[in-house]
């Protein structure tokens, strides 16, 4: 059972890694600043999960389970929201989508 | 373990030259204070460095007392201090600028030097 | 009164007159000028009445403050001070009258600042004569260069203000630069700097260094205008002419000789210095200086100027009698102050009538003015004799002191440069004193008579005085003799 | 492990710190500096100093961010592409780092518990603590007791600030604050996501700033990192609702009010103990029981820190943002 | 010595530092001022006292919170801090109290509390470091006065202040860090701040690199805080456009509680233990000495600005100082901290006559200040006595310094002449300098003609002449000050293999 659980947890913990760090590859070479988004944003919220889900398992039912689920609310709460709050800001800002601009170059915020 | 120790010795004194590159060489006042404040960070990292002791925990006793080793209070109070007396030297320089800004339009100190001679 | 208690009088006099005159000269002139007299007055009936102690051979000193560990603020009456403080308290008198004509006649402005600052300089001057140490005598030194300063630049326009500034800058340049150095050697080569009998530098420093500490000192003592430190005398000429009489014939020029003389005998000691090759070369300056300066009063058209011109020959003459380093001669050099003061004060004296009444300066002017000014001429001639050294003058008593001690060293240049300034001396004023009596004046000349009664009556004095100094010069002489007791 | 994880912190950290001198956008320069503040604490940590990474997180990457951004607001983000006396300046900073280098050899080895930094004055902290103090956290024991006065100098180092900024920028807020200005002070407040969401989170980060002000006895925490985390809170809700609204709920006498009462409470403390016959900030007099003094003493400078760090970087934020750009 | 003279020397830094956070809450309207200038008063007081106290040589021991040293921060006052502490906390005195009309002239009145209170906090700062026995102790302290002073200067109504405070802000925190590191390495080699503890614990390392660095580095960033020539840069505009009160305040002290702390770091914990240490010192300090010295003077010669000119002779003076210091002997360092007291005197006084020219004339530029030596005679005697005490004229408290210095130098033998040659000439420097000044304002005409009659506050006029009387009072007794240099240097040389 333990043994499973470990196993699980390694499991989670490493696609959670992957996840990150697909992310960050997405935020590099993505050609504009929503797509970048885009891919940053959605796979942190996917790589926390994992990993702190992993990282759960890894502690068992001790306080530190609780603190890291506190942390994953709270994870859960600001990170879509910061996004969005970058990507009106953007907008309002002035930056274009690049589906509405000619040739694609790397918006630079 | 030695050149671990060395390393972040050097890495202080990296880190304390790029911000002192960046206060006398940069004409920028804004970019300046950034260097100044990187310079101040640099030490920090210095003190806090010779506080660590190997194998040590966290100056704070905890419940379960066995013959632990707790790394140097002293260099973390002092470097409490450092950081907040760097956070309002900061704070000033910033201001002073936002003043220099609004009297003379320009953040650059070259600009601002060719403005006083006239 | 105590004489240490008529000490400190005889220095505080002056400044509490120097506040009465300020507050006087808001009530109005007269009230003023008869503060300035009875200061003046006051100040010289002190200064007499410790005469006969100084005589009886004794040396009443005081001491007010200890600056620093050994450095006091201390007076000690000895002759030769004496003898400045009783010539320039005395002379007060004579010029404070002359002043009232002059500025009244020139009607110069300012007049309080004048009189007030003529107070303190003379209060510094007394305080030179009465300095028991080196700091002291610095100390007043500075403060007689300071307070002069407003009284040369006292016209205040380019000119003036340019002269004044030479004037200061040479004075304190040399002090700071060369004075104040030797006497902080002297104090830390010798641990004191009180004046004593026989010089308290003996044994202590010997070699070169004697010149050379000689050398800051009578180089120091720019008031003294041994050249080339001389710039400064022609330069304060631009001052009323009182100035230039009082301060630049006697207080000053006198405060420097003075100066030098007492440290010659009372810091290095007249047998030190004979005993020490290395100084001889101040005999060769003063002498240098003497037949230099006679030479350029040759070729000057001013009147004043000329005057300044022969004040610093006759400077170097007491240098130098000095420095021959015998005892009558320092006799000579301490008799050739009082003579010298009173043929200069009267020479100038006559000048300023002759600005007042005619105002006349160039020497050309004066042909034939003998006629309508003949008792300042007068007065002229007799000084103009005494700085020539005739008899019946005073000039000649100190001269023949003078040559006596040369003689008396074997001192060939000495009596080569005496002889030949003499000569010089009279190249320079018997022309004058020609075209004043003998040639015809031009037509068109302004009417005039004499200057004011109070100028007439002071150069009358003092060419008295000249005269008077021929006849009768045995006390000065006995003060002066104790000077050179226990010299070889 | 550990060792391993600090040495590629250090090293992303210079990484950061080049790029930081590199990069023209002053605001990237900012931003990554806030990264550098955070890669630091995070050295603090692995080194066991868990208030100073605490401190330097709060500080560092928040409160010194926000205040740059305030000022890139007010002037210009884009820094000219010039770099005077280049040559002269890289020559002296080479120079330096090499005497610096030099200069590490003969350092005590890395963590040795021989070194004189761990033998001389630091095991009495450690060992007295429990007997004179009693409280588990020695930092702070060192920071509020055996080097309060330090502290007390720090609370007037911030105050000093705080004056300083007021007296550049004007006390009252609005002064000059023109069209733009009050645009920016308005917020989001048309947005609703980040309202909800701030709104949400505001209560829980100024709860924690009480709970690291008053648990700083037990674990990492105290009046500097309260009084930081609850002035983020607030300026967090300042950025939510606009300037207007937070100086409605604390109006800019009364955060003046909390810098000098936090300077005051603090000397007090030692003015009382000295009136109570100990020395200046000598707690043990407080109480008939000294240990008891003692914690009390802290307890009652930790608040006067706090508060005292709250006000000031609230006056120092607003000042900033009532600024007209 | 009773219950409170032990506590004075916490006293002299907690009270101006409690008082600042009051004042800011008071109503603007005069009574700023008035609670600032007695709170500066009551400091100069306990630092009489102290003075009183420590005349015999005798140091003031004070273990804060009660924790013996090294443990806890021990303040120490002796004869050599006592002095300072006069200077600090007299010049800070009576410039407020002539500091009111010029302050109102220049500075807003909702903005005064926060000025005045920055004021107090300079002064606890200064206070602060002069008392404190504990290597960071110094430094949050220096950061309080530094901070302080940089508000204080920003306050100058002239909008080129802002560009000089910032280059001031930017130099005074290198000076300080370099400072901090100089202090962590010393502490990494001995485990200890405490001066004292320290003295005694770096025999073992003497010789070590780290050592060495730190003293490097200390001696730098004290010099950078203290305008040692040439890292004097940040000073003339900094004085120059700083309000004239802040001006005639901060030159009196701020830069000499730098080398106060440069001089008891070198000799207290360096001198004895690094190996041909002092050699070292001198052969670093000497030559900037002269450097300082001439170049202060010579450009002060030609420079166009009062306050400008009296900036450049202040780094003049300032190498007085480090010249005195750099000798290394018993007179030395007594003419070099009796330098301290003296300039103090003349540099307030001058800088207090500034302010009130400034009151009366368009501009601080000679030209704007032709004549006003006419119209504000009483004025104008304070200057001339201050001009003369920093040339150096006997009579005035200058020519003490000047004295001491020389002698000093004398004991050198042969080589000493060259430097005694540096001394005179940078005095005949400070004559024409002075004297420019002398003559534009008595003699010149002024700039525009129908100038109304000079407003001078009473209050400022006996400021000036307080100090005025000083620089002569303390010319012809300087007793109290001579005695404490002489026990300062006897005090610090005692260090000394």
């Amino acid at each position: 059972m333990a043994m499973f659980l470990d196993v699980l947890s390694w499991i989670l913990l490493t696609l959670g890694g992957i996840s990150v760090l697909i992310g960050g590859l997405g935020a590099l070479r993505m050609p504009d600043l929503y797509t970048r988004m885009h891919a940053a944003s959605v796979t942190d919220s996917l790589g926390a999960i994992l990993v702190l889900t992993g990282a759960m398992l890894q502690a068992g039912l001790t306080l530190a389970t609780i603190k890291l689920a506190a942390i994953l609310l709270f994870l859960l709460l600001t990170s879509p929201t910061s996004s969005y709050a970058l990507a009106s800001a953007a907008l309002i800002a002035g930056t274009k989508p690049l589906s509405e601009r000619e040739q694609p170059e790397g918006g630079k915020q | 373990m030695k050149i671990l120790g060395l390393y972040y010795y050097w890495v202080f004194a990296i880190l304390l030259m790029t911000g002192f590159y960046a206060v006398i060489a940069k004409p920028n006042l804004i970019k300046k204070m950034i260097g100044l404040a990187l310079f101040q960070s640099a030490v920090f990292l210095l003190y806090i460095t010779m506080g660590h002791i190997v194998g040590g925990t966290a100056p704070i006793f905890s419940s379960v007392t066995g013959d632990t080793l707790y790394s140097n209070p002293l260099p973390q109070v002092l470097i409490l201090t450092a950081i907040v007396v760097g956070i309002s030297t900061t704070a000033l320089g910033l201001g002073i600028i936002v003043r220099i800004k609004e009297e003379y339009g320009s953040i650059e100190e070259d600009e601002i030097q060719e403005i006083d001679k006239q | 009164m105590s004489p240490e208690t008529s000490i400190i009088a005889a220095l505080i006099v002056p400044l509490v007159g120097a506040i009465g005159i300020a507050l006087a000269g808001r009530i109005s002139p007269n009230v003023r000028e008869a503060v300035t007299l009875t200061t003046a007055g006051a100040l010289a009936w002190i200064v007499w009445g410790l005469l006969p102690i100084v005589f009886a051979g004794g040396r009443p000193g005081v001491t007010l403050a200890e600056v620093l560990p050994g450095i006091n603020i201390a007076f000690e009456i000895e002759p030769l001070g004496m003898m400045f403080a009783l010539l320039a308290s005395s002379l007060w008198i004579v010029n404070s009258v002359y002043s009232i004509g002059y500025m009244r006649g020139a009607n110069e402005k300012n007049q309080t600042r004048f009189y007030v600052m003529f107070a303190v300089s003379l209060a510094a001057a007394i305080g030179i004569a009465f300095a028991g140490n080196l700091f002291t005598l610095f100390l007043c030194y500075e403060i007689l260069t300071l307070s002069t300063y407003p009284l040369v630049s006292h016209k205040g326009d380019k000119n003036t203000i340019n002269s004044a500034r030479i004037y200061l800058g040479v004075l304190l340049t040399t002090s700071i630069g060369l004075l104040l150095p030797a006497i902080i050697w002297t104090y830390s080569v010798a641990g004191t700097g009180d004046f004593v009998m026989g010089g308290i530098l003996d044994g202590k420093l010997s070699g070169p260094a004697v010149g050379l500490l000689l050398g800051l000192f009578v180089f120091g003592v720019g008031k003294a205008a041994v050249m080339p430190v001389h710039r400064w005398l022609p330069a304060a000429m631009v001052a009323p002419t009182p100035v230039s009489a009082l301060l630049h014939a006697v207080a000053v020029v006198k405060a420097g000789v003075f100066t030098v003389t007492k440290v010659i005998v009372y810091i290095f000691g007249v047998d030190f210095l004979f005993a020490e090759p290395s100084s001889s070369w101040l005999l060769y300056a003063a002498a240098f200086t003497i037949i230099t300066a006679s030479i350029v009063a040759l070729r000057q058209t001013n009147l004043k100027r000329l005057l300044a011109y022969s004040t610093i020959a006759q400077l170097s003459y007491v240098v130098m009698a000095a420095a021959i380093l015998k005892p009558l001669a320092e006799i000579g050099a301490a008799i050739h102050m009082l003579a010298h003061a009173f043929g200069k004060i009267t020479l100038f004296f006559a000048a300023g009538a002759i600005y007042v009444a005619a105002k006349k300066t160039e020497l050309h002017q004066l042909k034939g003015i003998g006629r309508r000014m003949p008792i300042t001429m007068t007065a002229f001639t007799i000084g103009a004799l005494s700085m020539i050294g005739v008899p019946p003058t005073g000039g000649f008593v100190s001269k023949w002191y003078i040559l006596a001690g040369a003689f008396e060293a074997d001192n060939y240049v000495a009596l080569a440069t005496i002889i030949a300034s003499t000569v010089l001396n009279a190249a320079y004023f018997l022309p004058i004193v020609y075209m004043i009596w003998f040639i015809k004046e031009e037509p068109g000349g302004k009417e005039h008579g004499e200057a004011p009664w109070q100028s007439v009556l002071a150069l009358a004095i003092t060419a008295a005085l000249t005269i008077g100094f021929f006849l009768f010069n045995g006390p000065a002489l006995e003060l002066e003799r104790q000077l050179v007791e226990g010299m070889s | 492990m550990t060792v391993i994880f600090g040495v590629f912190l250090l090293t992303l950290l210079v990484i950061t710190a080049l790029a930081i001198v590199r990069t023209e956008n002053l605001f990237v320069a900012v931003m990554l500096m806030g990264i550098a503040s955070l890669l630091i604490a995070a050295n603090f940590f692995i080194l066991d100093a868990a208030d100073v990474a605490l401190t330097e997180a709060a500080v560092g990457a928040g409160i010194s961010t926000v205040l740059f951004l305030g000022a890139l607001a007010l002037t210009n983000a884009q820094e000219r592409s010039t770099t005077s006396r280049k040559l002269l300046s890289t020559i002296v900073v080479v120079a330096a780092t090499l005497v610096l280098i030099f200069a590490t050899f003969d350092k005590p080895e890395f963590g040795d518990p021989n070194s004189p930094v761990q033998t001389h004055v630091s095991p009495w902290y450690l060992e007295k603590t429990p007997e004179y103090i009693d409280i588990p956290n020695v930092v702070t024991a060192v920071l509020g007791s055996y080097r309060g006065y330090d502290t007390l100098g720090e609370v007037f180092v911030v105050f000093t600030a705080g004056i300083g900024v007021l007296f550049l920028l004007g006390a009252n807020p609005g002064v000059g604050a023109g069209q733009q200005a009050r645009e920016i002070n308005s917020g989001l407040r048309h947005h609703l996501i980040p309202r909800v969401v701030g709104r949400l989170l505001i209560p829980f980060i100024i709860l924690f700033g009480l709970y690291v002000q008053f648990h700083g006895e037990y674990g990492p925490g105290g009046g500097f990192q309260a009084g930081a985390i609850i002035a983020a809170g607030i300026i967090l809700y300042a950025l939510l609702e606009g300037e207007k609204r937070a100086l409605e709920v604390m109006p800019q006498k009364f955060l003046l009010g909390m810098m000098a009462a936090g300077g005051l409470i603090y000397g007090g403390v030692g003015v009382v103990c000295m009136v109570l016959g100990g020395n200046f900030l000598d707690y043990s007099v407080l109480s008939s029981n000294p240990v008891k003094g003692q914690q009390m003493g802290i307890i009652l400078i930790e608040a006067g820190v706090g508060i005292a760090v709250t006000g000031t970087l609230l006056s120092i934020f607003h000042a900033f943002a009532a600024r007209e750009r | 010595m009773n219950a409170l003279d032990a506590h004075l020397p916490a006293l002299q830094v907690v009270v101006p530092m409690l008082l600042s956070a009051i004042v800011v809450m008071l109503k603007p309207r005069g009574l700023a001022w008035a609670a600032t200038t007695a709170t500066s008063a009551v400091a100069f007081a306990i630092s009489i006292e102290l003075a009183r106290l420590t005349l015999d040589g005798a140091t003031i021991n004070y273990a804060m919170g009660g924790w013996p040293a090294p443990f806890g921060i021990a303040l120490g006052v002796d004869a050599f801090s006592a002095l300072v502490l006069l200077v600090v906390t007299g010049a800070s005195t009576v410039t407020l109290i002539g500091a009111r009309a010029s302050v109102d002239s220049e500075i807003a009145l909702e903005r005064q509390p926060f000025f005045y209170s920055a004021w107090l906090l300079a002064l606890a700062g200064l206070a602060g470091i002069v008392v404190a026995a504990d290597a960071f102790n110094i430094f949050v302290f220096m950061e309080i006065s530094s901070l302080a002073s940089y508000v204080l200067i920003a306050g100058g109504p002239d909008r080129r202040a802002l560009p000089a405070v910032f280059k001031y802000l930017i130099m005074g925190t290198i000076g300080a860090t370099f400072y901090l590191i100089g202090v962590g390495l010393i502490y990494m080699m001995t485990g200890t701040l405490n001066l004292a503890d320290m003295e005694l614990r770096i025999h073992e390392v003497a010789d070590q690199k780290p050592i060495l660095a730190a003293a490097g580095f200390i001696t730098v960033g004290l010099g950078l805080k203290a305008a040692v020539f040439p890292l004097h840069v940040w000073l003339p505009n900094a004085y120059a456009y700083a309000p004239h009160m802040v001006t005639a305040f901060l030159a009196a002290c701020a830069t000499k509680v730098s080398i106060y702390v440069l001089l008891r770091f070198d000799f207290f914990v360096f001198q004895e233990n690094l190996t041909g240490h002092a050699f070292q010192f001198s052969a670093f300090l000497l030559p900037l000495a002269l450097l300082g010295i001439l170049i202060g003077s010579g450009v002060a010669m030609f420079e166009k600005n009062l306050k400008r000119l009296f900036a450049f002779s202040s780094v003049a003076q300032i190498g007085y100082i480090i010249l005195g210091a750099s000798l290394v002997s018993v007179a030395g360092l007594t003419a070099s901290i009796l330098h301290i007291f003296n300039h103090a005197l003349a540099k307030g006084a001058l800088f207090l006559v500034a302010a009130a020219f400034a009151m009366n004339a368009g501009g601080l530029r000679l030209a704007d200040l032709g004549g006003i030596g006419k119209r504000m005679p009483w004025t104008f005697g304070a200057f001339v006595i201050a001009g003369l005490s920093l040339i150096g004229i006997p009579g005035t408290a200058g020519f003490i310094s000047k004295w001491y210095l020389i002698s000093a130098v004398m004991e050198l033998g042969v080589p000493g002449i060259a430097i005694i040659a540096v001394i005179i000439i940078s005095s005949l420097m400070a004559v024409v300098y002075i004297w420019r000044v002398v003559e534009v304002a008595w003699f010149g005409e002024p700039a525009e003609p129908g100038v109304a009659a000079p407003t001078i506050p009473p209050m400022l006029i006996a400021a000036i002449w307080i100090c005025a009387l000083a620089n002569l009072y303390f010319g012809i007794a300087p007793q109290l000050p001579a005695d404490l240099a002489g026990s300062a240097s006897q005090l610090l040389l005692d260090h000394l293999p």
